[in-house]
Parts: C-alpha cells; structure tokens; sequence
C-alpha cells in the first residue's frame, strides 16, 4: 500500500510540475485478477493509480504501439524490473528518446497469472482477491482460498533476476536488489535432457494448440513492427494456416526477432489463449544470448542491442570444422 | 534401386562459397549429387527464415556457407550472419530438430576441396537422419 | 601537338591485346585491333586451366572476348597484317591489309553445314594438330566473330579450280571466291604491338625424339590434351593405343636457357605450366604418376611458391633434379628417360607419356615485322624495350606489350597491355564522356504487368556439361514449367552465335526473363545480361543455374544424379526468374582526379601516367622524400643508372603541373566511393587536410625483411643484398682483402610465415655478384641456394656469372648453410659457413670475408590499417589482393581503387613501372568518365513498413543507411550500399529489401521443388 | 414431446449412442484452456466449465478450413475429415443463439431475392446436419450478461435440445424437431416427472436472479452512429493493444481472410480467421488503409457488433457471453465501453 501511495504522490506532483504531460500506470479494472493500464493527464486521476499484483500490463508497449499519440509529449511511466527493461530497449531502438520519458521505477515481487489462480479455484469464479504480500487470498461464490504469493505468479516472475527496475529517474519503495533464483532455469534444463524426438513431440504438441490469434505477439512490448512479417503477403513469409510447422515457423522467428530484446516479461504466456508455454522458446533463446553474447536485454542504456552487434572472435563451435 | 539421396539446400555466398563451389567443379572434385545452390551475395543476407522454410519445403537439410572470418566481402556480413546462426542453430536443435539437419560453414574461393568436403560430410550426416519429417509442411 | 587522332592501332588480338583495346575503349579511344588469326583470343582459348587457382582459361576470357567484340570503340580486322605505319606519333596512318576471308561475315549465320560438307581434311592448328578441321572452318567453337573463313591453301575450289561445295550447300549465299584481300589505310594516334610469341618447336631438337616417339608431345599439346573441349574430350590418352597413361614426364627447359641454340633465357611461365598440368593431370586421375625433370623450379610469382608446395605435398607430384640424357621408345610405346641427378647418379625409368615443357620463342616473322615497322629488336630476336621504358619500343609512338618484348604470363601480358594505354593514350585527347558514349542506346521494353514468360537456354559447353548431363532433357523438363514460353539446348551458350539466337528467342516469343542454365554467374552474367539488353530487356531480368560447376564437373560419374540435379537447378532459377523485375542503375558522377598512396617508383610512375592524361594527381608520400626502395637501388644490370633515372623522375613529378605533391604526410581516413572519395590526411606541417578524387592508387611499396638469422645482428661482415649494393656503389668495403664472398638466397622467403618468393633476389644477388666481380677481380663468389630464379632475359648474367667461375651450392630448408664467427668475441670476425655439397655429396667450409644475405620482401604492417580503411582485402601474407590474380592484376574488387608496385607482391623496376602505368591506364578508365552506373542490386525500404528500430544501420559496413529521426525510418545511400544485405536480414518488419535477391525471389526459390520429389531419386 | 431426464449412470450409455450417428463435440480440456474438442467418452468431458475459454464457433467455422485443393488436374474440395454429423453436448445459451447469428451470414444472406442468396456450403454442410445439446447456466458468473441482449441463462434458442444439469440426472427438453426425433430414438431416457419440472423451473428463476440488471441496449445503434465522428473513441481505445483476443474468443466474430498455398503447380486455398482488430485487415493493395489508427478498428468492432448487424439482420452480434470481458489482456471491458456510450451520448444529446 505504501508503495501505492508513493506513486501517486510521485504521479501528482509530476503533473502538477508540469515535467510530465501524461502518465502510464495501472488502476483497479472491472475483474479482480487483473489491473488495467490508467492513462493519468490530470492531477486527480493519480489517486486511480494502484501498484499491486495485478499489475501485469507492461506498459511501455504504448510507446510503440501508437508512436503519434507520444510525439511532442513527455510522458511518465511506473515500471517494474522487466518493464524498465523494455522502456530501455524502446531507447537503444530510437522509438522514444530518454529525455522525453520520466521513468518511476518500483521494485516487484511478481505479478498473477490468472489461469494459475483458475487453476487453484478448480475453475470457479475469483470474485474478489486481496494482496496480502507472501500470501493472497481469492474469494468466490462459496470459497475463500489462501495462496501462496509462489503458487499464482507468472512462470516469467518466477525466474526473474532483475525484479527492480534498473533505469529510472525516480524509484519507489525498497529495491529488492538481484534476485539469484537458482533454478531458474530449470524447465529448459530439464526439457534440454529429452532425446531430440522426445523434445520434438513436445514441441509439436505445444504448437499444434496455436490457434495463429497473435495474441502473444500483439502484447509484446518488443514486437512493434508496423505490419509483422506474419501478416506481409507480398511475399507471404509463412504459410496463414494453424498447422503446426506453419504455427512453429511463426514462434520461431517471432523468438529470434526478439533475441536479445525479449526482456521475459512472461505477457505473451499470459495472453495465449491456448495456453501454450511460450516462455520455454523465449528463455532458451535469452539464454543463448546472455551465454553467447554476454547480452541481457535492455539492461544496459549504453549498450547495443545484442542482434545489432558482433564482435569479432565469438565462439563458433557450432560452425563446421 | 540405389541409396537414398537426400536433398540439402545450400545458401552459398557469392564471393567465396559459392566461388568454392565453381573451384570444386572447376577442379572436378567429385561429392555427393545432393546439394541444390542457391547464391546469395553473403552469408549476411540469409534470413533464419530462408532455413526454415527451406526445410518446411521438404528440404532434406539446410547447408549455409559464407566466407571465413576476416575474409568477407562486404567486411563483416558474415559476423552479422553467424549471430543470428549461433541463436538459430541451438534453438533449432532445442525444438527437437535434429542437430545435423542445419549446417553453417565457411569456406572461401579458394577451397573447392573443402567446399567437396562440407558436402560430403552434410550429406552423410543427413543420410544417416534419413527423409525430413519433422518441420515439413505436407501439402 | 595538333590534329591528335583520338584512335590507336592494336596489333595482336591475344590476352594482351583484347586488355589494351578495351582499356582503350573505356576511355573513349576509338580502336582498331589487328589480328592475323581467323579470332581473337591468342593463346589462352588454347589452354584447360590456369595456374595457380586452376580457373578454366576460356571461363575467364570469354567475356573479355565477347565484351571487346561488343565495345562500340572497338573494330576488329581478323586475318589482317600491319603493313607500314607513316606519319609522326599522335598522327601515324598505318596500312593494314585484310586477307580474303571467301565468307561474307553479314551474310553468314555459323550455322556449319559448308564444314561438314567440306572435303578437305587439314589439320586444326587451334588444337595444335591433334585433331582434323577442314579448308572451311570456324577457329574454334567460341571463336569471336564466329564466322567461318576459308583457306585458301587448302581450297579445293581456290587451288584446283573444283569443288563449291560449300557454296552449294550455305543457306545464305555466304560464299564469295571472288573476296579478295584488300589494303587499308587508318589514321591512328598511336600504335599498340602485342604479337605474343610462339611455343618452341622442338621438331628435331636434341634428345627429346619429338615427332619421332608418338608419345612425346609438348606442353600445349598437352593442354589440348587436357581440355574438355580438345581433341580428346578431356580424357587424357596417348595417339599410339589411345590408352589413358599412368606415368607422364615433363622435361622443363625444353627450347629455353640453352646457350647452344641461342636461347639463353628462361621462358618463366614453363615451370608453373607444368606444376599445373601435372596438377590437373592428377585430379584427372589421381592414380596417375607425374614426374618434373627440372634444372630449377621459378615459381616467382604472387602464390606461385604455395602452388609448389601444394603440387609437390598434396598432389604428390615428383620434382626430379636432373638432366635427361637420353629417351628411348620401347616396343609398346612407352619411352624409357635416361637422367643423371646432380651427384652423377644415373636412372633409368619408364614413362608412359612424355611431355615438353617446351619455351617462348618471338613469333615467326618478327624480323620481317620490325623492318617493316621500323623497331629494333633484342639479342634473342624479342623486341626491344629497356627497364625503364618497358613498354616503348625503339620507334617513338609504338608500344609493346604482352610475351613479344620478353617472356610473360597471363597478369604479367595484362599489366604490361594497360601499361603499353598509359604510354599511348598520351599522344591523344579522349577529353572525358559520359557512360552512354558511343553506346547506341536500345529502348527498353517495359515488362512491368506483363505475364512472366520465360525462355530457358541449357548449354551444351561442348562436352563439359552434355558429356555427364542429359542436357536435352533437361531443356525439354524446362519447357513443362510454370511461365516457360520457350525452352532449347544450345551448344555454346556463351558463343557469339547463340547469344544472337537468344535474342532472336526473344523477340520471336516476346520473352521477358531469360534463363541459362550453363556455368558459373560469376564470370558469366555479366555477358548474357548485356545480350538480354541488347534485345531490349532489362539486363536483371536474367538468372543463371550452374549445371557445369555444380553438375556436369562435380558428379561426372553419375550422369544420372547430376541431371536430377540441373533439373532441379533450372527450376530453381525458373522460379527465381519469374519475380525478377527490371531493376535500375543510378549514374555516380565521377571526380576527375585521383590519389596515389606512396611515392616510391611505383607511386610517381603512375601520378605521370595519370597528369600526363590530363588528370589532376594528389601524390601522398609519408617520407620527406621520393623513391621509396628505389633510393637504395644503385646498379642495373644492362648498364643503365637506376639514381639517375630516379632523379629524372622526381623532377618530373614535382614540376608537373598536375600533380599536388605532400611529403611527410599520412592518410588518416579515406570515407566515399568510386568517383567521389574524400580523404583527409595529416600534411607534412601536421595539418589535417582534405581532398576529394575519384580513385585512389595503392603504391605503398614494401620493406626489406629484417632477419636475426646467420649471424646478421651480430657480425659487421653479415649484410643484406641492399646493403651490399649500397657498399659495392659507394666502394666502402669491409677492411683487409675482400676474397671469400658468400652469398645465402631465400633469407626469410619461401618458409613457414612467409611461403612466397621475393621474386627479384635471384636477380639482384647475380647482377651484385658481377658488380663485385667488376670492383673485386680476385673476390670468389659463392652462392648458396634454393633455386636460382633468374627468369626472363636475367638468365643470361646467371650463366656468365656462373662461366665466370662463382661456385653454387644448392641447400634445402633441412639443410641449411652453417655460419659461425672464426673469433666469436670479434664482431668484425671473418664468418665461416658450411655448406652442403649435393654434387659431391659432402660439406664445403668456407671462411668468409662477407656474408651477403638476400633477405626477402615484406609487405608492410601498415597494408592492415590501410585495407580496412578502403575495404580492400589483403592475400595470406599481408599483401593486397588483386581482383582477379589473372586478369584483374592491378584491380581491387571495389570499383575506383587499384594496387600497384611492391604492394601488390615483390617485383622489379621493371615490373614496378610496367604496373604502376598499369595502374594508372585502369584509373584512367573511370577518370576519363564523367559518371559510371551504381550497381543496380541494391538495398531498397519500403518506409510503411519501417519502424526505424536502427538494426540496418548499425549492421552496414559501408555507413550506406541511415535512420532519419525525424521521420523514423532507414534512407538508404544508393551510391554506397553494395548490395550485401545483411541490413535485410536484419530487418525484422520486411521493410528492407534487397534488389536481385529479394525476399520474394528466394522464398519461391526454396519453395520451387516439388515435395514429393523430395522423397529423394531412387 | 415433453421433458425426459437421463440419468448420470446413464449418461455414458447416451454418449455411446450418440456417437454411432455423430461425431460428439462437448467442452473438454486443452492444455490449461477449455474448448469444444471431439470426444468419445463421458470421461473427455469439462462439465465445471461454464463459458469455455474458446468459443464453439470453431466447430462450423474452423480457424483454418481448406477450401479447395488445385493441381495440374484441376480442382477438389477436400474430403471431410469426419463423415458423421456434428452433435454438440454442453452449449451454453450464448453460444448457441451465436450459432444462429452465424448461420444469418453463412447460411443465408437474408436481405437478398431468394435465387440471389449465397449459402457458405462449408458452413452448412456441418451445421445443416448437427445436433445441438445446449446446457442451462444455473450458476452465471459475473462476467455474462447475455441478459442485455434478451438471452438467459435458461435460453433455448439456437438449441436442438435443452438440458438442465439437475444434480443426479440430465434434464431433457426436445426445441426442435430434429431434437425431438433424436430423444424418441434413444431407450436410456426415463419421461420427467412434475418434481424434475418444478426443478429445473426453480433452477431457472435462480439462475436470472442472480445475475445483474441488464443495461439498456434499445437505441444503443442509433447512439453509436450519432458518435461515430465523436473524440470519445480515442479516449475508449487508448488502452487497446489491438491484439485480437476478444474477435478470436468471440462467438459472433467471423471475419475471415482467403490465402492461398502454392507450391510449383500444386496449392490449396485457405480460410483463416481474421480480426477487424489488426491494422492490416483493411489494408488495401495501394498502401491506404482506411482503418489505419487503433480507435477507428475499436469503433468498428463495436459498430458493428451493436449497429450495422442489427441494422442488417436485426439484433445485436453479441449474446454477452463475456468472452472478451475476461480474454482482454489490459481488461478493456466492452460492458464498461457499451455504458461510456451510453452515458456519453446522454450527455451529448442534452448538449446539443
């Protein structure tokens, strides 16, 4: 709560100083699992704001998603770890100027993943839910379940290394500072022990579920193309269909079009309506890059986005001998 | 009926693979009939996309050649290309492809016995995994 | 000078020839090039391959042929003579007589019916006797123009009276024995020679039994033996059984540096002939045995050494030091070779063929042609030239180039070809014209909208690819495919007489994208692209599929498999060509002056050819003063002054009117491209400066390599051969007598780290040894060794050196000489050095009173910083690397930079002026152009779909794109980008693509096969 | 013919049957997700599933559906897959009143001259031939509001057969004809006795009851075209992220796209579904694209969920099933959007 309330003095006084036109954060939203992205332009829509576990959106999308809408304003944003990431990467790739955006970091410990919650509820109906930090509880008709904060969070949050946000102007609340989360990797570790075929049934069991809505593409703060080569047609990139080399072939290079600009903020996995677990392509390929490359994305405003750059003498084993 | 040959498409640089592949034929080495060229003017410009659609096409395998580090024409297109290929390559084999489906290489113009070389050991290699299934799109 | 004629005559239509009138052409000289032969092309349509990367000869000349037929500068008189040139240079009139051809060359269409019903058999000199043509014939089948002539010799019509066959059966009433031969007269400026030579003959020569013995054949005998397009389809066989042989000899030295017959120089191209042919031999039949039998292996130029090694280690190759005393043929053919190696042991061995590495010799009829002409020729009957003005022959105006002033090989012909324009084209005025001059400009027809309709033309290459492919059927697969109008196999798809039956195709099925399936884009694209646009289509509108390199030559024995795979191929490129779309070439205007990078020899020479043509020269020398390595360069060995000939030249250049010297400078950054370069640089008062040119000149030079071996850094009596030269001229020899001279070669050259000859060595050590001789009459030489490299004229000081006394010892790097000071503390100590004695097999001592160490030729470490700076490549050991080691010799890949001198690889004065005037001509073609076309496969955005992430900037080498911010997308520099794409594929949203290998031509590319072919050919 | 009840005991003996004449869609798992999928057995079947997560127009309407297949030997339809009729179990009134929507557009176009009247025979060669088992909502969550749109949670229409889950037993009542045959056919039912009456009647009461009061939707499409010119479509879709999930969770939203596959001479054509959410669904061959800013293809949703459908077909393309409520990923709420309309238009016309 007190976090809250912080950033909406932080909010408040950045537009009553005029050093913002318009500020991203999140309100309460019309279902109790999921915040909803509040637009703040006057002094008394800050106390809208609210900064809890449902706060999933990553709002930086919205400087991509519309570049006209932000032109010739200044415009604040409340990040969390990953968020701040993306805003980074927003700079490094010139679609926002860093003197245009005030950055109001805040620490996060995680935000839900509905289906996770649903999954716990049996199905039924979250009515109401009330963040309590290491626990939250979900009531329904006729139940009142108490859960550990672990068992909802998005499966990004859960390996999640940089919680805080790492750039800002302002930063509110206490940083949590790096989080090891040993482990982390575990999912593909595991997976990576499966025999190539094992690997590839699984693969093609996931992928056969997409049902090509895009969903996963249209959340990402990092797909901003114009027109996604998914939907070019002249020449048509991919096959439209939902077969699953067709589906596959568009993850995979959805997945290489943000290598090393994939910030695992996890929204894709928790927009898929087919549930499909998006984040095992995404976190290989964070992790090729950081082992390869040495790059994490958006975590250095000085740096270069991994894909754009090279270096000279980097390990090519994998080239023929 | 002979053995099986497997149909690998090769993404040839202009300048030094696909120079390697003229040098090859020029001094009659002899490979594996497998390969089907396609010129590119450098490895970087091969799209990962080219790959996989590739393979989805039916595509036994995958080879992508360019020149050796240092030796590009266009100065660094082929480091541009090997980033893309070192994130490609293990997430290809991560979703279940089989490891030797998709082979990167250098090779300059002046190494037709190495261009001979890289075909043959493609060629084997893909033999071994028998006929693509697993990405290829059946129409 | 007035009334200067804005022409030149070229006489020799061989590699040199062609090299000048086109160097001549691009600068808008008019040329008429004179060519006794029924084609141009010389000797190089003669051989298989070239040496030392093995290139098919007739691959790589064949679009310059084709390209100096097409030049509309260019006129070609075919069986003519130069007769008499009159006038003064800058205005000579030169009679030229045109034999009798009997064919009219409008009328005929080569289509071949007169030679298959000719019934005179004679023997085809093209290739060299081996196979029978007849008294009507074509040259050879890429003959350029490919009209048929006859001779006039054979005629049965000409000399009995009887016959007119071919007159009855030619379709279009071509025959005309009443042609007869006709003189002209045409005025030219200036006056090119460019004979060549002719190959030794050995026809009773000493102990060889050439002509007696079936099995003994000399070296282009052999090539045409070699040839897939020669007498025997490639396929090696002996004319006594027709059996492919398992054991070739080649004798080296066959008709050169033999002092009984006159010839008392060496051929330099003999010995990398045969490592060749004994290469391409081998990769024939890798069973078969090749024995060199040589006295020295010269293997002297750029990579030569490598080719060596690689014949000798990987291809197994026998080099045998020996003399061949005797051959005798046994009863099956087969010749037994009697040898006597250098210790005296004798050998006996059987080989199955036998072949003459036989010499240069100057061409039959030099004499009469240099009365004529009024030229003087050399001791050996070569014309005349000297080092300094290699290219000049004794009559003012008339220039030489090519074998005819001394033996050379293909580069070296090419080099001395443009030097011979630079000496030329000052005695003209071409003035400067646009791209377009000259050039008749065909309307392009506008496809766009247009139905692909392809036409597919799948070549035959002789037998190179209809030996292994089933050609026909591929030509008949083409013609089921998806917007194929029209489809056929040809013979020659590169001839002159199927490029016109393209263009006929054409217009007959109003074709609009072509396909030819033969040989590699990469030498022939170019050609048929011109062809398509000459019949108004837009040359990108064009695709190749390699079915030779990559089909015929590689699965030679799965004739089967490889057509499969040209099918395939072809339907690649169909399916390629049906996206194609006319693409545009932008004019890039081109700046008029150019910058040299070092003023050494190299350096100035060439800022005199370029000022001397009108253009304005920036000469940037980072010394304080002029001439490089030529400062230390005191004697020659014809007797001329090196200094003086320096000092003449550095006069010359820093009172040119055209030349800005700056001294002391260095380049910082060169940023631009052809035609509009800009280069700033640190001036001699440590100013940065700038200048804008149009190209740049890379005559940086090299260093002497600085040795720690046998004792150097530890003895006053160890020096180099410059340093030597240096005493020997200044006479400040060490103190006490001056009797035991010991010369080592090979210091630091040809082993590991640096596997090249430095070429000029061999040469310097002998004339410094005779200098000695000259200065020290009582000094012995000797002279430690690897091979003595003496090539060319400097074979003759080599052997009086060696009359005179001087003792050679011969080493191998396992054995090398021994040095030791006699009194170790005494740095001025005498040097004793052993020596290995291969003749009499046991160590020689020698206390030496001087040890002359001849230390090779480094490139410069700074060739690094200088090659990124220009984008330019440098070969393995740092030495800038030409565009092409045969026919691009002074040419980078990039378009507006050139290399010359030491820079390029070790050479002498010579060759150092013959290049950098070489270097100067190549600039001088773009310079004398007010713009050149930008490449037309360039990067391209489509802004709707840019979001101006960055990517494509970042990624670009060149700096060619740029994100506008305001806008928020790529731009993209036409001039700049070179067409690699790494932008495109790094362009995530589809918004870059790239011209010619769009995203859309790829994808139906790789979606072009059928699937279920894909189950593989069983 | 009256209600008849089937036993839960029974219901697997009824899933058997059913299967021999049709192939049985019923709302099952798929990963984490619930949606209409084949089944064969009673075990396969997701009955705590109120609102599946997908909505059942995939089974007339498959996100992707093979038109026709070309060669060089000319053209084919495909074979189905399936020869049997489709029988659907557990349709919530929502989704199949949205069935009868669909069939407005796919099977008839109904404004036309009767020989003009395009039939989509893909369409109606599996929704012709179905069976419809809807499934009453006795506990309607918070999200529906199909009580809006004059749907209910007891809602027959768009069935074959209603049923009420009445705790041990199926409560079955024939709608159609068709439904009717079917029960007469089946031995497993017993006839329903008054009480199963009365039960399924307080089941209904309950279930209205429990849901919020509707909003009033009666001029909503006049409303909508006096704003279309209005700024309040910036302020609504200022949060929409343009992503799709309500078109493609929707029951109603059938906009499709045509792209053809094409190899050498071989290919196919494909219907696959669209979205008016994605900027490059109007995008016109020149490069203009009349929807090219997100609030004009947010107004267009609406429009024409809530305007030109009723205008053309006389109700609203909506049921409230509440798909797009909850599939939202930055909850825009069309409920919330629908009363901003509202209470904006009020405000304008006192205004103006």
């Amino acid at each position: 709560m007190n976090t809250t309330n912080e950033l909406r003095k932080n909010i408040k006084s950045l537009i009553a100083e005029k050093k913002v036109d318009l500020f991203l954060g999140w309100e309460k939203g019309s279902l109790p699992l999921a915040a909803t992205p509040l637009f703040v332009t006057a002094e008394d829509q800050a106390d809208k704001a609210i900064f809890d576990v449902t706060c999933g959106n990553n709002l930086s999308i919205y400087f991509t998603k519309d570049k006209k809408q932000f032109e010739g304003r200044k415009v604040g944003i409340a990040v969390k770890g990953c968020d701040a990431r993306s805003v980074v990467l927003n700079i490094l790739e010139k679609q926002i100027k860093r003197e245009n955006v005030v950055i109001v970091g805040l620490p996060c410990n995680g935000v839900l993943d509905r289906k996770k919650v649903l999954a716990k509820t049996d199905g039924r109906e979250v009515l109401e839910l009330i963040d309590n930090g290491d626990t939250v509880i979900v009531k329904g008709n006729g139940f009142d379940l108490q859960l550990n904060r672990e068992e909802v969070l998005s499966s990004s949050c859960l390996a999640c290394i940089y919680p805080d946000a790492q750039e800002y102007d302002f930063f509110i609340g206490e940083a949590r500072g790096e989080v090891p989360n040993e482990g982390r990797l575990k999912e593909i570790e595991e997976f990576q022990t499966l025999s190539s075929l094992e690997r590839w049934e699984q693969t093609r069991a996931e992928y056969e579920k997409c049902i090509r809505c895009y969903a996963c593409r249209n959340v990402c703060p990092s797909c901003y193309c114009n027109v996604c080569f998914v939907d070019q047609n002249d020449p048509r990139w991919i096959g439209g269909t939902s077969e699953y080399t067709d589906t596959l072939i568009f993850h995979v290079i959805r997945n290489l079009h943000v290598a090393g600009r994939c910030v695992e903020c996890g929204a894709c996995q928790r927009a898929c309506p087919m549930d499909i677990n998006l984040l095992m392509l995404n976190r290989k390929v964070a992790m090729e890059v950081k082992d390869r490359f040495g790059d994490i994305a958006g975590l250095d405003i000085n740096g270069k986005p991994a894909m754009s750059d090279f270096k000279e003498d980097e390990k090519q084993k994998f080239i023929m001998g | 009926m002979s053995e099986w040959q497997p149909r690998i498409l090769a993404i040839l640089c202009n300048w030094c693979s696909y120079a390697g592949a003229d040098l090859a034929g020029v001094s009659r080495m002899q490979y594996p009939p497998s390969i089907r060229v396609v010129r590119v003017p450098c490895s970087g410009r091969v799209d990962p996309l080219f790959i996989l659609k590739s393979l989805q096409s039916g595509f036994d395998g995958v080879l992508v050649s360019g020149c050796h580090p240092g030796d590009c024409h266009y100065i660094s297109g082929n480091y541009v290309a090997r980033r893309k290929f070192a994130v490609l390559k293990p997430l290809l084999e991560y979703i279940g492809l089989e490891p030797n489906r998709v082979q990167f290489s250098w090779i300059s113009a002046g190494e037709g016995d190495r261009f001979a070389k890289v075909v043959t050991k493609i060629t084997e290699d893909v033999r071994e995994l028998g006929p693509a299934t697993r990405l290829v799109k059946k129409l | 000078m007035k009334n200067k004629k804005n022409s030149v005559l070229v006489l020799g239509a061989g590699i040199a020839g062609i090299q000048a009138s086109l160097d001549l052409a691009e600068m808008g000289v008019e040329v008429h090039l004179i060519e006794d032969t029924p084609t141009i092309g010389g000797r190089m349509p003669q051989l298989d391959k070239t040496f030392p990367t093995n290139d098919c000869s007739m691959c790589i000349l064949s679009p310059k042929m084709s390209e100096c037929a097409r030049h509309p500068l260019i006129t070609i008189h075919i069986m003519s003579a130069l007769k008499e040139i009159s006038g003064d240079p800058g205005n000579f009139i030169c009679r030229v007589i045109e034999r009798a051809k009997y064919v009219d060359p409008v009328k005929c269409v080569s289509c071949g019916l007169c030679e298959a019903k000719c019934p005179v058999k004679i023997d085809d000199e093209f290739d060299m006797g081996l196979r029978k043509t007849r008294a009507i014939s074509r040259y050879f089948l890429q003959s350029i123009p490919s009209e048929y002539t006859i001779n006039p010799r054979h005629c049965l019509y000409l000399t009995k009276g009887v016959c007119k066959l071919c007159e009855k059966v030619c379709p279009t009433g071509a025959i005309n024995y009443e042609d007869k031969d006709k003189e002209i007269d045409i005025s030219v400026g200036a006056v090119i020679l460019a004979t060549g030579i002719d190959p030794f003959n050995p026809i009773g020569f000493g102990q060889y039994g050439y002509h007696r013995y079936s099995n003994v054949v000399t070296s282009l005998e052999f090539e045409r033996m070699l040839s897939a397009s020669g007498p025997f389809g490639g396929h090696i066989v002996r004319a006594s059984d027709d059996q492919p042989p398992k054991k070739l000899a080649f004798i080296q030295c066959v008709g050169s540096r033999d002092e009984g017959i006159d010839k008392n120089y060496c051929s330099s191209a003999c010995c990398m002939f045969a490592i060749k042919q004994s290469i391409i031999a081998k990769e024939h039949s890798r069973d078969l045995e090749a024995s060199i039998f040589y006295m020295d292996i010269r293997a002297f130029g750029k990579d030569f050494d490598k080719y060596y090694d690689k014949a000798e280690n990987h291809y197994g190759v026998k080099f045998k030091r020996s003399k061949i005393a005797d051959i005798t043929e046994l009863p099956d053919g087969c010749l037994e070779l009697k040898y006597t190696y250098e210790n005296g042991d004798i050998q006996r061995e059987v080989f199955d063929l036998v072949v003459l590495s036989t010499g240069f010799q100057p061409r039959q009829g030099s004499r009469e042609l240099s009365e004529n002409l009024d030229f003087r020729l050399n001791r050996f009957g070569f014309c005349h030239s000297d080092t300094f003005h290699p290219q000049e022959t004794t009559r003012k105006g008339v220039f030489v180039c090519g074998a005819m002033n001394s033996p050379k090989d293909i580069p070296e012909s090419v080099v001395s070809a443009s030097g011979a324009v630079a000496g030329a084209v000052k005695l003209l005025d071409p003035g400067r014209h646009d791209v377009s001059t000259g050039e008749k400009e065909i309307k392009e027809k506008d496809v766009v909208g247009e139905r692909p309709r392809v036409g597919v033309f799948v070549c035959h290459c002789g037998i190179n690819i209809a030996g292994v492919v089933d050609v026909k059927n591929v030509a008949e697969m083409a013609k089921g495919l998806k917007n194929v109008e029209h489809s056929e196999d040809v013979m020659y798809a590169c001839s002159t007489d199927c490029l016109e039956i393209i263009k006929e195709r054409i217009e007959e099925h109003d074709l609009n994208r072509v396909v030819v399936a033969a040989c590699t884009p990469r030498t022939h694209e170019p050609l048929f692209r011109d062809t398509i646009s000459a019949a108004g289509l837009n040359p990108y509108l064009f695709e190749m599929a390699n079915i030779r390199d990559q089909c015929s030559w590689a699965h030679m024995n799965e004739p089967e498999k490889a057509t499969a795979k040209s099918r395939d191929l072809v339907e690649m490129a169909v399916s390629k060509a049906r996206s194609l779309t006319p693409l545009k070439r932008l004019p890039i205007a081109i700046d008029p002056e150019a910058l040299i990078i070092g003023g050494g020899l190299a350096g100035m020479t060439c800022a005199l050819a370029i000022a001397d043509a009108g253009h304005d020269v920036f000469l940037v020398e980072k010394e304080n003063v002029f001439g490089g390595n030529m400062r230390d360069i005191f004697f020659n060995p014809d007797g001329s002054d090196p200094q003086q000939f320096l000092a003449e030249t550095i006069e010359k250049v820093e009172n040119h009117s055209g030349i800005r010297v700056f001294l002391n400078s260095t380049i910082e950054e060169i940023a631009g491209y052809v035609g509009n370069f800009r280069t700033m640089f640190t001036n001699g008062s440590g100013q940065q400066e700038e200048l804008t040119h149009g190209v740049v000149v890379v005559a940086t030079g090299g260093q002497e390599h600085k040795t720690t071996e046998y004792l150097y850094d530890e003895s006053s009596r160890v020096i180099t051969q410059k340093e030597f030269e240096a005493m020997l001229h200044d006479e400040k020899f060490p103190p006490g007598k001056l009797r035991e001279v010991v010369f080592v070669q090979c210091v630091g050259s040809r082993e590991e780290g640096r596997m090249y000859c430095s070429r000029v060595c061999c040469s310097k050590a002998v004339k410094n040894a005779r200098q000695l001789q000259h200065k020290k009459a009582k000094a012995n030489i000797y002279f430690a060794y690897r091979d003595v490299r003496t090539y060319g004229f400097s074979e003759q000081y080599y052997s009086e050196l060696r009359d005179s006394g001087a003792l050679f010892f011969r080493y191998t790097p396992g054995n090398k000489p021994e040095v030791e000071k006699i009194d170790p503390d005494d740095p001025d100590s005498r040097i004793r050095v052993t020596l290995f004695d291969p003749v009499l097999e046991k160590d020689v001592v020698i206390d030496a009173d001087l040890l002359v160490l001849a230390t090779a030729i480094d490139p410069l470490e700074e060739n690094l910083r200088l090659a990124k700076m220009l984008k330019i490549p440098l070969n393995s050991d740092g030495l800038f690397l030409e565009a092409h080691v045969k026919l691009r010799p002074v040419d980078f890949a990039t378009d507006g930079i050139f290399v010359c001198g030491l820079a390029h690889s070790p050479k002498d004065m010579g060759e150092s002026i013959a290049q950098a005037k070489a270097a100067g001509s190549r600039a001088l073609t773009f310079l004398k152009k007010r713009s050149i076309l930008a490449e037309g496969t360039i990067a391209e955005v489509r802004t709707d779909r840019c979001s101006g992430c960055g990517y494509c900037e970042d990624v670009c080498a060149y700096a060619a794109i740029e994100i506008d911010l305001e806008e928020g997308v790529a731009v993209i520099n036409d001039a700049l980008c070179k067409g690699c794409g790494a932008c495109v594929a790094s362009c995530r949203c589809g918004a870059l693509d790239l011209r010619g290998f769009t995203n859309e031509q790829l994808f139906s590319v790789f979606d072009s096969l059928e699937i279920e072919a894909v189950e593989g050919i069983l | 013919m009256n209600m008849v009840r089937l036993d839960k005991q029974k219901f697997s003996n009824f899933i058997l049957e059913l299967s021999a004449e049709y192939t049985v869609f019923a709302p099952g798992k798929v990963g984490g997700k619930t949606e209409f999928v084949p089944i064969r057995s009673e075990d396969e079947i997701d009955f705590k599933t109120l609102v599946t997560d997908m909505s059942p127009k995939g089974i007339f309407f498959p996100s992707s559906e093979v038109l026709y297949e070309y060669d060089k030997q000319g053209i084919r339809v495909p074979e189905k897959e399936i020869g049997k009729p489709i029988a659907v179990w557990g349709m919530r009134g929502c989704d199949s009143r949205s069935l009868l929507m669909l069939n407005k557009v796919f099977g008839s176009a109904i404004q036309m001259p009767e020989d003009e009247k395009f039939q989509d025979p893909y369409w109606k060669e599996k929704y012709d031939s179905s069976l419809i088992f809807g499934s009453a909502c006795n506990t309607p969550l918070s999200t529906c509001f199909c009580n809006w749109f004059g749907g209910g949670p007891h809602s027959r229409e768009g069935m074959d057969v209603f049923v009420v889950d009445a705790g041990d037993s199926f409560l079955m009542e024939p709608v159609t004809g068709k439904g009717s045959n079917f029960l007469r056919e089946l031995t497993c039912f017993a006839d329903s006795t008054e009480k199963d009456e009365a039960v399924a009647k307080k089941l209904a009461s309950d279930a209205e009851s429990s849901m919020a009061a509707p909003m009033e939707v009666t001029d909503l499409g006049e409303r909508l075209n006096d704003l279309f010119e209005e700024a309040v479509w910036e302020e609504i879709s200022a949060k929409c992220i343009n992503c799709g999930a309500c078109t493609f969770s929707c029951p109603t939203c059938h906009c499709y796209d045509i792209q053809d596959e094409g190899k050498g001479s071989r290919g196919k054509r494909i219907r696959v579904w669209d979205s008016c959410m994605f900027p490059i669904f109007t995008m016109e061959a020149s490069g203009h694209n009349p929807r090219a800013l997100s609030s004009q293809r947010v107004r267009q949703r609406v429009m024409h969920k809530y305007s030109y459908f009723p205008e053309k077909y006389g109700e609203f393309l909506c049921t409230g099933c509440g798909r797009c409520v909850t599939a939202c990923p930055v909850n825009l709420d069309i409920r919330e959007v629908l009363k901003t309309i509202n209470a904006y238009n009020k405000q304008g016309i006192t205004n103006g």
